[in-house]
């Protein structure tokens, strides 16, 4: 069909259903395996969160750079990372995107802009300032966005940091993942205000809430955002209201949760089920199409986890290296 | 060509000529240009105690004043590193770690390993520390040995203008997070110190003084007690061999190991409090590997476990002295025993 | 002040040495001293040497108290001769003291290091000329070696001005001249050299070079002898093939104290010469950003493999300038034997209890032969 | 029975992309509790004694009974006592459809003073039945509500609520636009809908104009920001004249004729306009667009496949709302709000 309705073309329709989906397989897949026990540590899945990672990352490149959160398989993945390196991270194994010393919460690739995922809640935001700062002195048109939850907005970091970004007009995009829960705790009983614009607001910075479960709604307001402080336009703030499948982390049997919540939110608002029903019914994609990158994607997922529970451990050897540069 | 200047002097050269050399060194901090936005002069300041005074006439912008926001500009400071920079951050005072400490913990050291080797963070936090100026608790303390004690940091703490000046080169230049210690008492000293760009390989103590009969470790201001002490041990016939550390993380075991095998005695000059210090640290290090050479048990000289006091009496007292390094160094010796 | 009487004081070895110390006498109250007798030992926090004694007599008083440190120019001893009387010598004493005082600071205003820009970079230099008695017209120009600097003539460049005016460079490089070596082939050092020359108008002088400096000069000779009056070839390179590698790349490479000292000991026959402070000043010199660089550029070009790269005695057989070689007979750098290269075509001294530094160690001999052969 | 008023404020409304697109801004939390107190003192002033808010989660009844506290400590009775719905907390526009549906069902619910833009004014309208609305902006991109100082609708209402105004005089009768997919229930827009090419609803907000189509007005206002503002510069249309005005537009590089129109707070835009015309109430209008999403009153809210059918149609006298202007004009000339404590002793 000639007449795309969509502010993407095909293509990239289709590359950001196989990013959302090749996220959800991941995360999916991760809860079947730890279950299991083979993975160690602590596992923090985004699913549902799809829409959020895909929708941001559509505009940037490996010029610009993220900073994520313990939940950062998706940034990671949306941002470029490698499937096959992340799973052999994840189960702790020398092929492993940090070479088996990070686990899960510490993925990074900076080749790709992917400046870590990140066990401290709101580290991140001035990370991610320092990263624009340099983007600004080089001119290379580089911005910034960092990730944080409702629970980590109430960290001084992320505070700190607009102000910051905000006086020296950093080209930083303040992402709120507003799932509703800081591990079990609820957003209306852990933030005074609920509204992270009016916290934007504070600083000068403009804020926008979107629906996180919209790849569209992400799509649109990120890019408006994105291409201002690309600009010259300065940092903003961009609050998405997700929803989480799963628990704080794999293990967590979810108690606090509303009896049913989670059966309602699979059915009904499930990011890649809207997605993919929009742009079948607009005629843009095939049921088809959307049906061959799921499978591939499946595939690709039993390869990356098959390679990774093949791969090789870490040696002792590898315990004290890489800990300075020379020292 | 060498001139007499202040460490205070030899570090706003350092600082100058590594921007001149390399535009991805930026100077971020707390007043380094002072007056950004008030209606009076720009380069007001230059640093609380004008370290950097008149950096921002010869390198504009790339000296940014920073709000008071800690956690907001060292990170940003680490995070700029990350991604290519060399920033040299200004914490003023190290005991204002607390309120950013995370940033430089679990971020700055943790990158290089946690992303299996991948990262680099070549960011330099320069922070006053010592006591001496009757600023009290919380902008007096020597924090060396919380750094020291973080795999991934190097901790830098020069004793006087030629090495502030070359060991703060070589912590710009270096691919590691640096925390860079100047001792506020030692600003005003002057030495002679090059024209010209040196760097000073970090784990590369410096041996002050020689002699035979006692080894005295230390770092920065307490290296100038030590050296007032070995003139009066002189005086009795004890030829002390002081080593000053320079840098303590990494640091230069070998120089302490082979001079503790000459002398046999070690006495070690800690400004920090006493318990899991740089003393303790020493001397374990030497008692688990030079057992066999010691004549006597090593002596610590440290301020005593208290913060800083505020009285100039109290606090003359909580500083390590040459006095009490003399008798630290007497214990070591037979004459103590016999005295 | 009496004529007949003569004072032994303290040396000023270098512009930063502001006081020495006695380390012990070598002669004692009451003996006979001739020209260039060795008399007391003098350590400053740079080096340790031996005063000489410039006049014949007999040591009247032994001032200096040994361990003990005197500011440059005290009275450390006096010569005079045996019919001179106790009183006079009292006299003379008392009033050397009080005239010390009365100069102060006079000695501040003596000679300063300079600098010149030459094609191949700025270089610092120091100069001599004794007003009254030296000719000053006869240009002498002292040329360091590998890794040295100008500070290397600490014991030559006072004497060495009784016959002319004494230049003593830093190469390219070195001491505190620019650290880019533009070409660190011998020509190269050789241009600079004559870049030198041309910057201060010499349109011709009698070159005195050590180790590496030795065969810069000796390239000079042959390459411009209308400049060259007479070459001094001192512990020099450039007269065969070998040279200790352990010294020329463990040079290079120490970046330690630790490193460095055993490198250096190589140099002097007696190797507790190398003190503390020689080795934190050569440590200094060699983190200057740029030395690295200079030394591994030279290095390469004139010792690959731990070989000479350029051997020049052939060439100077056949070349027209005088030639002076001297040696230290325990050279540990570049051995002694290379002495003999020349044959007869040169005047050849070998000094005994002498290593590579030899115009160090017997800075009095090494004079005394090169005035000779400049004056010839 | 003692006639209550109803307060609805919207926490959640104006965080929409047109911050970021041209320079709106929106009223914080604090300020909309501080709005709140001040059309409550109003209120009280007025001989209102009881009033019933929605419950949220946003902070705002929280400030606000921080507020009523600190007052009561320093004086008495500067407010009405303040009770609050007791509904479940969904953080969603269906607690405002909610609250509306409830004080419509109370029956002692005189007036309903809404917060918030034209979204929440939707919200309610749709749900309030005959209780009339007094509106207060708080949106970015709003056409309904007036601007207007929150204490001076807080006294037209209490005064219209308390019976001391003619109902004739203090409510006005209000037009909406209904929208209907496939004959399905029908979704309302008070001032505009737009029919745009996009077809997904996205971040809601309408700023980039080559996708605008067609326009529905219920009233064409040269003074209001938003797409009315389309209409209104064409052929102005007041909220009290019977029937709306429908528009075809183009995209403005090739249409016969431009507008400059304020589409959003701080963007001014050039629209193209093919043809408009008169729409009568009652009468279906069925868009030209095979496909695409419409926008009520200003933001994406519903799309449509070539399949489906879109009816539009103009609703006459659909709700009222409180003519505050009109009130205060009432009070002036009746002296309600005049006082003459010295009257008994008038000669």
């Amino acid at each position: 069909m000639t007449n795309n309705p969509f502010p993407l073309p095909k293509d990239e329709l289709l590359a950001a259903y196989r990013t959302m989906r090749t996220i959800r397989d991941f995360e999916e897949r991760l809860h079947v395996e730890f279950a299991k026990g083979d993975i160690p540590g602590f596992v923090h899945l985004y699913a549902g969160e799809e829409a959020c990672a895909a929708g941001i990352m559509s505009h940037l490149t490996d010029v610009d750079r993220i900073a994520s959160t313990h939940r950062g398989h998706g940034h990671c993945i949306a941002k470029g990372v490698d499937v096959h390196a992340m799973m052999a991270e994840i189960y702790g194994k020398a092929t492993g995107a940090c070479r088996g010393k990070g686990g899960s919460m510490h993925i990074a690739d900076l080749s790709k802009g992917m400046m870590g995922a990140n066990g401290i809640l709101g580290a991140g935001a001035p990370l991610i300032c320092g990263a624009a700062l340099a983007a600004k002195f080089r001119g290379d048109g580089g911005v910034g966005i960092t990730f944080f939850g409702d629970g980590a907005s109430n960290q001084g970091t992320v505070l700190e940091s607009m102000n910051l970004a905000a006086i020296w007009n950093l080209p930083v995009i303040f992402v709120v993942e507003n799932n509703g829960y800081a591990e079990s705790t609820s957003v209306d009983y852990a933030t005074a205000v609920d509204s992270y614009v009016d916290r934007a607001s504070g600083f000068g910075l403009p804020g926008v809430t979107v629906d996180g479960t919209d790849f569209f709604a992400v799509y649109e307001a990120a890019g408006e955002i994105i291409k201002r402080a690309r600009e010259g336009g300065g940092p903003a703030l961009l609050e998405c209201k997700m929803i989480r499948f799963f628990g704080h982390f794999e293990g967590d049997a979810q108690a606090y949760k509303a009896k049913g919540e989670n059966d309602y939110n699979r059915t009904n608002r499930d990011c890649l089920k809207i997605f993919a029903g929009r742009v079948t019914s607009a005629g843009v994609v095939s049921a088809a199409e959307i049906a061959l990158i799921d499978r591939e994607v499946a595939a690709l997922i039993d390869e990356a986890v098959g390679q990774a529970k093949g791969a090789p451990l870490p040696s002792a050897r590898d315990l004290l290296t890489d800990v300075y540069v020379a020292y | 060509m060498a001139r007499k200047i202040s460490m205070k002097q030899a570090i706003n050269e350092a600082l100058d000529l590594e921007m001149r050399r390399d535009p991805t060194v930026i100077v971020l901090g707390e007043d380094i240009v002072g007056g950004a936005g008030a209606p009076g002069e720009i380069d007001a300041w230059g640093g609380v105690l004008g370290v950097t005074k008149g950096l921002h006439a010869k390198h504009g912008n790339r000296l940014m004043d920073t709000p008071l926001s800690e956690s907001a500009y060292i990170g940003a400071a680490i995070g700029a590193a990350a991604c290519g920079m060399r920033p040299v951050a200004e914490l003023m005072f190290l005991d204002f770690m607390g309120v950013c400490f995370d940033q430089i913990l679990n971020q700055a050291a943790k990158f290089k390993y946690m992303f299996g080797g991948k990262a680099k963070t070549p960011v330099v936090i320069r922070a006053m520390v010592g006591a001496g100026f009757r600023a009290a608790a919380q902008h007096s303390q020597m924090l060396t040995p919380l750094f020291t004690h973080v795999p991934g940091l190097k901790v830098v703490c020069p004793s006087d203008a030629y090495d502030a000046k070359g060991l703060l080169i070589q912590a710009i230049r270096d691919d590691d997070p640096v925390i860079f210690c100047e001792h506020k008492a030692l600003y005003g000293s002057e030495c002679d110190v090059p024209e010209e760009s040196y760097a000073i390989p970090f784990a590369e103590a410096n041996v002050v003084r020689e002699g035979k009969d006692v080894t005295i470790v230390s770092y920065g201001l307490t290296v100038h007690r030590a050296l007032e002490a070995a003139e009066t041990l002189a005086k009795t016939g004890v030829q002390a061999e002081i080593i000053d550390l320079r840098t303590l993380s990494p640091i230069d075991w070998d120089t302490v190991i082979e001079s503790v095998e000459t002398t046999g005695r070690l006495v070690v000059v800690d400004e920090a409090n006493p318990r899991c210090s740089i003393a303790g640290d020493v001397a374990a290090h030497v008692a688990q590997n030079a057992f066999g050479a010691l004549k006597a048990a090593p002596q610590m000289v440290t301020a005593p476990h208290t913060p800083v006091p505020f009285s100039p009496v109290l606090e003359d007292l909580y500083i390590p002295s040459a006095d009490a390094i003399v008798a630290a160094a007497n214990k070591t010796t037979a004459r103590a025993l016999a005295a | 002040m009496n004529e007949r009487i003569k004072p032994i004081v303290m040396p000023k070895w270098g512009l930063s040495m502001a006081e020495g110390k006695v380390t012990g006498w070598l002669k004692s109250a009451g003996a006979k001293i001739a020209v260039g007798d060795e008399i007391v030992e003098v350590e400053t926090d740079k080096i340790a040497g031996v005063v000489e004694a410039g006049d014949t007599g007999t040591l009247r008083r032994v001032l200096g108290a040994p361990d003990t440190v005197y500011p440059v120019k005290a009275l450390i001893g006096v010569i005079a001769a045996d019919d001179v009387p106790d009183e006079e010598i009292d006299a003379y004493v008392a009033e050397y003291a009080a005239h010390a005082a009365e100069a102060g600071d006079e000695e501040e205003a003596g000679p300063r290091y300079e600098f010149v820009d030459t094609p191949a970079g700025r270089l610092r230099y120091a100069r001599r000329s004794q007003t009254g008695g030296g000719d000053g017209a006869r240009a002498i120009i002292l040329v360091h070696g590998f890794g040295g600097d100008l500070d290397n003539w600490l014991f030559n460049i006072d004497t060495l001005a009784e016959a002319g005016t004494v230049y003593a460079l830093d190469l390219p490089g070195h001491g505190q001249s620019d650290k880019a070596v533009k070409d660190a082939s011998l020509k190269g050092l050789s241009e600079a050299l004559i870049g030198f020359m041309d910057a201060l108008d010499i349109t011709s002088a009698h070159l005195v070079g050590h180790s590496m400096g030795g065969a810069v000069v000796a390239q000079t000779a042959l390459d411009q002898p209308g400049r060259v009056s007479s070459i001094t070839l001192i512990s020099s390179a450039g007269l065969g093939e070998e040279i200790n590698r352990d010294y020329t790349d463990g040079f290079v490479a120490a970046a330690s104290r630790r490193d460095l000292k055993p490198v250096l000991e190589h140099l002097f026959h007696d190797p507790a010469t190398v003190t503390r402070q020689l080795v934190d000043d050569l440590l200094k010199y060699k983190r200057l950003d740029g030395v690295d660089a200079a030394l591994k550029a030279l290095s390469s070009a004139l010792f690959p493999g731990g070989r000479q790269s350029a051997v020049l005695a052939e060439a100077l057989k056949a070349a027209p300038t005088p030639v002076l070689v001297i040696w230290g007979e325990s050279d540990q750098v570049i051995p002694a034997a290379h002495a003999a290269a020349l044959g007869d075509r040169a005047r050849v001294d070998v000094i005994g209890e002498a290593g590579h530094m030899v115009q160090m160690e017997k800075a009095g001999r090494v004079n005394e032969l090169v005035l000779n052969h400049i004056t010839a | 029975m003692t006639p209550k008023v109803g307060i609805i404020a919207n926490p959640i409304s104006a965080r929409d992309i047109r911050r970021v697109v041209a320079s709106a801004n929106g009223v914080q939390i604090a300020d909309r509790a501080n709005i709140v107190l001040r059309a409550l003192a109003a209120l009280a002033a007025c001989g209102v004694a009881e009033v019933v808010m929605m419950p949220e989660r946003g902070g705002i009844g929280g400030h606000v009974l921080r507020g009523i506290e600190r007052a009561r400590g320093q004086s008495a009775a500067r407010f009405p006592r303040l009770n609050f719905l007791d509904m479940k907390i969904t953080g969603t526009v269906e607690d405002t459809r909610c609250a509306a549906r409830m004080m419509a069902l109370a029956g002692d619910v005189a007036v309903i003073i809404v917060l918030g833009g034209d979204g929440t004014h939707r919200a309610v309208a749709g749900d309030c039945g005959t209780v009339p609305i007094a509106g207060i902006s708080t949106g970015t991109n709003n056409a309904f509500p007036e601007h207007r100082e929150p204490t001076i609708t807080g006294l037209a209402a209490g005064l219209a609520a308390m019976g001391l105004v003619p109902p004739a005089v203090a409510f006005a009768a209000n037009k909406t636009i209904e929208v209907s997919i496939d004959g399905g229930a029908p979704e309302i827009a008070l001032v505009d809908v737009a029919i745009v090419t996009d077809r997904f609803v996205g971040a809601r907000a309408l700023w980039r104009t080559e996708t605008f189509r067609e326009l529905y007005v219920a009233f064409a206002d040269p003074e209001v920001i938003g797409m009315a503002a389309i209409a209104g510069l064409v052929e102005p249309v007041t909220r009290r004249e019977a029937g709306g005005l429908a528009l075809i537009l183009a995209p403005a590089a090739t249409a016969a004729m431009r507008v400059r129109a304020p589409i959003a707070p701080g963007l001014v835009e050039m629209v193209g306009i093919q043809s408009w015309a008169r729409m009568p109430a009652g009468t279906v209008f069925t868009p030209a667009l095979s496909a695409g999403a419409i926008a009520l009153d200003g933001e994406r809210e519903l799309f449509f496949d070539p399949h489906q059918d879109v009816a539009v149609r103009l609703v006459d006298r659909a709700f009222h709302t409180v003519d505050v202007a009109a009130v205060m004009q009432f009070a002036a000339r009746q002296g309600l709000l005049l006082d003459r404590p010295l009257e008994g002793a008038r000669p």
